[in-house]
């Protein structure tokens, strides 16, 4: 295997896809032509492209939750209870972490666990084990269409299943979901296996049928400097566009500081329908997600909804096309079904009471994304030199030199060098650039932010400040300040 | 002088990186050699670690839910491996979803952990527990 | 009596005094020179004009319940509650209906059911029945500032009971608890009714007690545009300010448009201060606040939460020093007081969130707070103008020629010939201006803006829009979009 | 034609106007002849002003939380006047606190109404149950 940004050939995917089919017993019942018809008959207001798009046309934000639980009847239930008394317009079907790390046998022992205690032990729905007919049994037990979310670096016989089951679309990437969400998984291996679900979904499209493809936005959800997780998102975006993908959601989770949030999910979609263009895939729609803060919630249930409902503002104001739901057990554990509709009706009344209202683009929010994009654009450009022009190759090379660099996150194929901080009005800033390609105009630019924090604060800068700001959210604050 | 070695992880196929990075910074800070093994350990290499550096203590965190399937052996383990006398506490989410702490505790305390704390307990409450267990001050 | 915005003299004001203080026999027991002593040895921390010029100083969002039952153990176990348990910041004495009508009779039986029933019948705290010794009890036993906050047309008793009784704040005036909350009390005997009160806070002050003021700024809490309430703050602090009062809050109730209401508070702060330096009154400290959407609520406990978060925001982002916080139980009923608590700690999350973040005088929120301005400006000016320099003359006849006009206010002294809608943002906005004295661009902008919405609804501009717009808010919309 | 007359109100010392004045708006639309008390109604203006229109149906509506002090003896009263067959109709947020409805139903009915709603019911419920029970169509 070498690692190109190229579409897979016919015979290296057949390859691949008959040694991933006998990963699991439940691989064998994947049988593509009758998938496609399959999908075909799917309708269209069970189809997640076809919603996107709707969506983005008419400029309404849609509200989808996180949900996963082991048992097939209960997950069915469980996510028609989100449709019927959260108002979800768009359903997940969150993977557990056993299944997302190809541990297969413990998320089977996980299922029998599950049913012996009647209640889930597993923080997800183990789609692999369940196979393709239990799949299709929740897709077609609910009445909106139905994303895959999980966390699997190596995720092709899930991707397999999953679209073969009847689900419309499927988060995750190469980078998004090795780098936050593994420890020891090459990189170049995992971008190489994304491919493969990448070039899946490519030649369902080819069949006329459009599944939708979302990199995961958030990566460790604490802290990302909005260039940091909009420069994966379009490198992953490239990616995908190569081996066929045409519908793509790209997301960034909330910061905290409005004017910074709005401008992250505009300078995102703008910068990777941008880059699209410039590498020639023309008829690629872009879509995006803004998922309501993803670091350390406050235990209280009431002070949850405060964070969740300042999400639902941003994404609103910010015109994402979803919003991703926490819930006001977030800090505790795997919510409830109750408290996961409740989470959902609070974002609910807020993404339609603010339907029409637009942030204006003033002078302050149209710096904010002239910023982004000079800091992503400087990633992403580097990271086209190191791989010579190739974004797959440049991308394992980046991460090694530290030119893109994911704070808090436990991969080893991460520097690990770049440390974020809050400035004084609660943005996301960079305390250590590591080795950011950025110029000295934007280096300079985050440590002036930044000092003008601690002056304020009479303190030094110091990692102290990044510990305060992990844990201010949580303690009802933004920006961590010394008590 | 008298410096304890702790072992510090996160357990089983859990990646929650930030807690532990947070938890191994305030150790150090409180005066503990601390052997931090990061994230995703299996129990192995928990027991492997506490052997190898002598360890005072175990502490393993787990944040996403399994914690209750993963640390299901580990006190018969270390028994096993000799190190019956090694503290073993345990802290996070233990659980899957929103549990009366009380449940929780019992059903760790029943595996042979120490000490169990609720979710997003202060790091400090745990050094200053530990400092008591192992007699430093 | 002729009404004259004139501070009383001292033989009138202590006339009127001997017969209030003989309207119920609680009146008896209030000693002024004993109350001034009592009032002084208040510790700083729990007077509310200190905290207020503290929180205004620091730029600190304060957060404040509305709560009252009848019994008197059971008030001070609720507002301990909701310190302890809810983080406000200050707190209220709601008072009840029947003391606001003075029917201290029916008050009277009222305590005896709710003592029989073992809960409250009535729906706030009858202070007037319970006299000087058990407010006291109650302003004791909780380690904040306590306000009386009621809606009582003559407040007279209430007002000497409650300050020998240890409140520190006082909500009410002469029109803003008289035309919202009242049928037939004509307006220029509430406006004498309120220079009562008024000179007594200026007797307080004259003897070192600052009791704080706060005209009622959210009249009917329904679609009140912005120049109106602000006009009513305006006319109330000025009336306040002749007879003596030296710190006053000034009120408004969120209408939704974030940008309205950012506007609204801005604007209301300036004006204030602007006519009181204007008229003379040199030395007076002016802070604001922000209610949470005033109007009907969703029924839903999680939209609620909706609500009530859009309104910590707006109060947050607005910079005003204190919001009155709703509950969840809001369109149901009187909340228990873990209700309470929830709001206040959504809302406590909020401003604590948002505080370091300030919404930029960008140039389209300088347009909304120069029309404001502008609106409320020719309200004023019309009304000194018709009192021959008399505001309080000036007020009456005002009303009288629909120059001010509260939508929706059940006093017959009211001409109730405007109609507010929304526009296409969700400002509120003028239907029909009646006899508001606008220019002819004035006027044209309001039509314009409603217009503007009516063609992309593709509908008449009618009455019909503005009943959408009442039930828009409980019905998960800000806008009454038709179906 | 059968034009039918009723008269709305709110009870007591409420003064919320808002919900008074929609429902007198959408009886209005639906054919009935109102006579609008507008709020602070007391029993009397009720009783007289139905006895002086020879109305259908008396409305009230309460919001405040007083409703229960301020309903009662309202039925007897109408009896008092001759009024027994005229409808009594209460709706609005009937008492104080958020009760579970069937409770302040059941209160109601024994006073002497012949129907209830629950906080927020739409006019439109009312008008279709009240030409139900006057059998206008
Ligand atoms: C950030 C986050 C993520 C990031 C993690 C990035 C990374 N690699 O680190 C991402 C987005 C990748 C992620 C993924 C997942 N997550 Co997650 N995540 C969180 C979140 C929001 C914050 C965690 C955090 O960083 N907190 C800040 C640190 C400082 O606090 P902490 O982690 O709690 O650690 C402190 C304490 O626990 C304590 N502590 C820990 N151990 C010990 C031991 C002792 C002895 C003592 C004294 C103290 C102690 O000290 C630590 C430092 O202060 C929490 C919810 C929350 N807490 O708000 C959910 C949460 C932990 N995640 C959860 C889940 C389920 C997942 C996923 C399975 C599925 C999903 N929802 O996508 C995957 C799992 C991936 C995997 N295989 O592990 C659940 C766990 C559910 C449960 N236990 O019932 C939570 C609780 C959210 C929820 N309510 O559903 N997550
Ligand atoms: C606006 C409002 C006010 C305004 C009223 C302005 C005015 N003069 O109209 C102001 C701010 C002045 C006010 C004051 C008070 N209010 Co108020 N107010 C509200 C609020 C927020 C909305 C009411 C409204 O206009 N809704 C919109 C209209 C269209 O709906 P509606 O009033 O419910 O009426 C509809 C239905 O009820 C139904 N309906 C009514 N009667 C009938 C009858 C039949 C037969 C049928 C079929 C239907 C029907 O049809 C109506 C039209 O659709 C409600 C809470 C809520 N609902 O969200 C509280 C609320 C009614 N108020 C309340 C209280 C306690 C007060 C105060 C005592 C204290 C205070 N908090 O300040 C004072 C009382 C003053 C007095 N003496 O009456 C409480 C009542 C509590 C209870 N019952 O347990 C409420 C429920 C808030 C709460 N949860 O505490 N209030």
């Amino acid at each position: 295997m070498e690692l190109v940004n190229k579409k897979l050939s016919h015979d290296e995917f057949y390859s691949i896809r008959k040694s991933i089919l006998k990963q699991w017993p439940t691989g064998q019942a994947v049988d593509f032509e009758e998938a496609v018809r399959y999908q075909l008959n799917i309708p269209k207001e069970k189809q997640f492209s076809e919603k996107l798009i709707q969506a983005k046309k008419s400029g309404r934000t849609l509200i989808q939750p996180r949900a996963g639980v082991a048992l097939i009847d209960k997950h069915i239930e469980l996510l028609n209870y989100l449709v019927d008394h959260g108002e979800a317009d768009l359903l997940p079907t969150t993977i557990d972490s056993y299944t997302r790390h190809n541990r297969y046998k413990e998320a089977e022992i996980g299922i029998e666990e599950s049913r012996l205690a009647g209640r889930s032990l597993l923080n997800g729905f183990p789609a692999v084990n369940h196979g393709v007919i239990a799949c299709r049994q929740v897709t077609e037990a609910v009445s909106a269409p139905v994303q895959v979310r999980h966390g699997t670096p190596d995720a092709r016989l899930l991707t397999e299943i999953a679209i073969a089951g009847g689900f419309t679309s499927y988060e995750g990437g190469g980078v998004s979901y090795n780098i936050p969400y593994a420890k020891k998984n090459s990189l170049e291996k995992t971008i190489y296996d994304w491919q493969y679900t990448d070039r899946l979904v490519g030649i369902y499209e080819e069949h006329g049928v459009s599944i939708n493809r979302e990199p995961f936005g958030p990566l460790t959800g604490t802290l990302v400097p909005p260039c940091i997780s909009n420069a994966v998102a379009v490198i992953e975006s490239l990616l995908a566009a190569e081996q066929g993908v045409k519908n793509i959601t790209v997301g960034y989770g909330q910061c905290g500081n409005l004017r910074q949030d709005v401008a992250a999910v505009r300078s995102l979609e703008q910068l990777t329908e941008e880059y699209l263009k410039e590498k020639g895939y023309d008829d690629i729609i872009v879509t995006t997600v803004l998922h309501q803060w993803m670091g350390g919630f406050p235990q209280d249930e009431s002070k949850a909804f405060g964070v969740i409902s300042w999400g639902a503002a941003a994404a609103a104001l910010a015109g994402a096309t979803k919003v991703i739901v926490k819930t006001p057990h977030e800090a505790m554990g795997v919510p409830t079904k109750e408290a996961n509709a409740s989470g959902l009706l609070t974002t609910k009344q807020l993404v339609t009471m603010l339907r029409d209202q637009v942030m204006p683009l003033t002078k302050e929010l149209l710096d904010e994304i002239n910023i982004i994009k000079m800091e992503t654009r400087a990633i992403v450009n580097k990271i086209f030199e190191l791989g010579n022009g190739d974004i797959a190759k440049g991308t394992v090379a980046g991460f090694q030199a530290g030119v893109i660099d994911i704070p808090f996150a436990p991969s080893k194929y991460n520097k690990g060098k770049v440390l974020p901080a809050r400035d004084n009005e609660g943005a996301v800033r960079i305390l250590e650039c590591g080795s950011l390609p950025f110029n000295k105009e934007l280096k300079d630019y985050h440590r002036e932010k930044i000092e003008q924090r601690a002056k304020i604060e009479r303190r030094k800068v110091s990692f102290q400040m990044v510990i305060d700001d992990i844990y201010a959210i949580g303690k009802g604050r933004l920006v961590g300040r010394p008590r | 002088m008298n410096i304890k070695t702790i072992i510090i992880g996160v357990i089983g196929a859990d990646v929650h990186a930030v807690g532990n990075k947070i938890l191994a910074f305030a150790f150090e800070e409180a005066g503990f050699k601390v052997v931090n093994l990061g994230v995703m350990v299996d129990q192995d290499e928990f027991i492997g670690a506490a052997i190898e550096t002598n360890a005072d203590a175990i502490i393993v965190s787990s944040l996403y839910g399994h914690g209750e399937l993963d640390c299901r052996g580990l006190k018969e383990k270390c028994i096993e491996a000799g190190l019956e006398d090694v503290l073993l506490y345990a802290g996070g989410n233990l659980v899957v979803g929103k549990a009366p702490f009380e449940e929780t505790q019992r059903k760790f305390l029943d595996m042979g952990f120490n000490r169990v704390y609720p979710p997003g307990t202060d790091p400090f409450t745990g050094i200053a527990d530990i400092k008591k267990d192992l007699g430093v001050s």
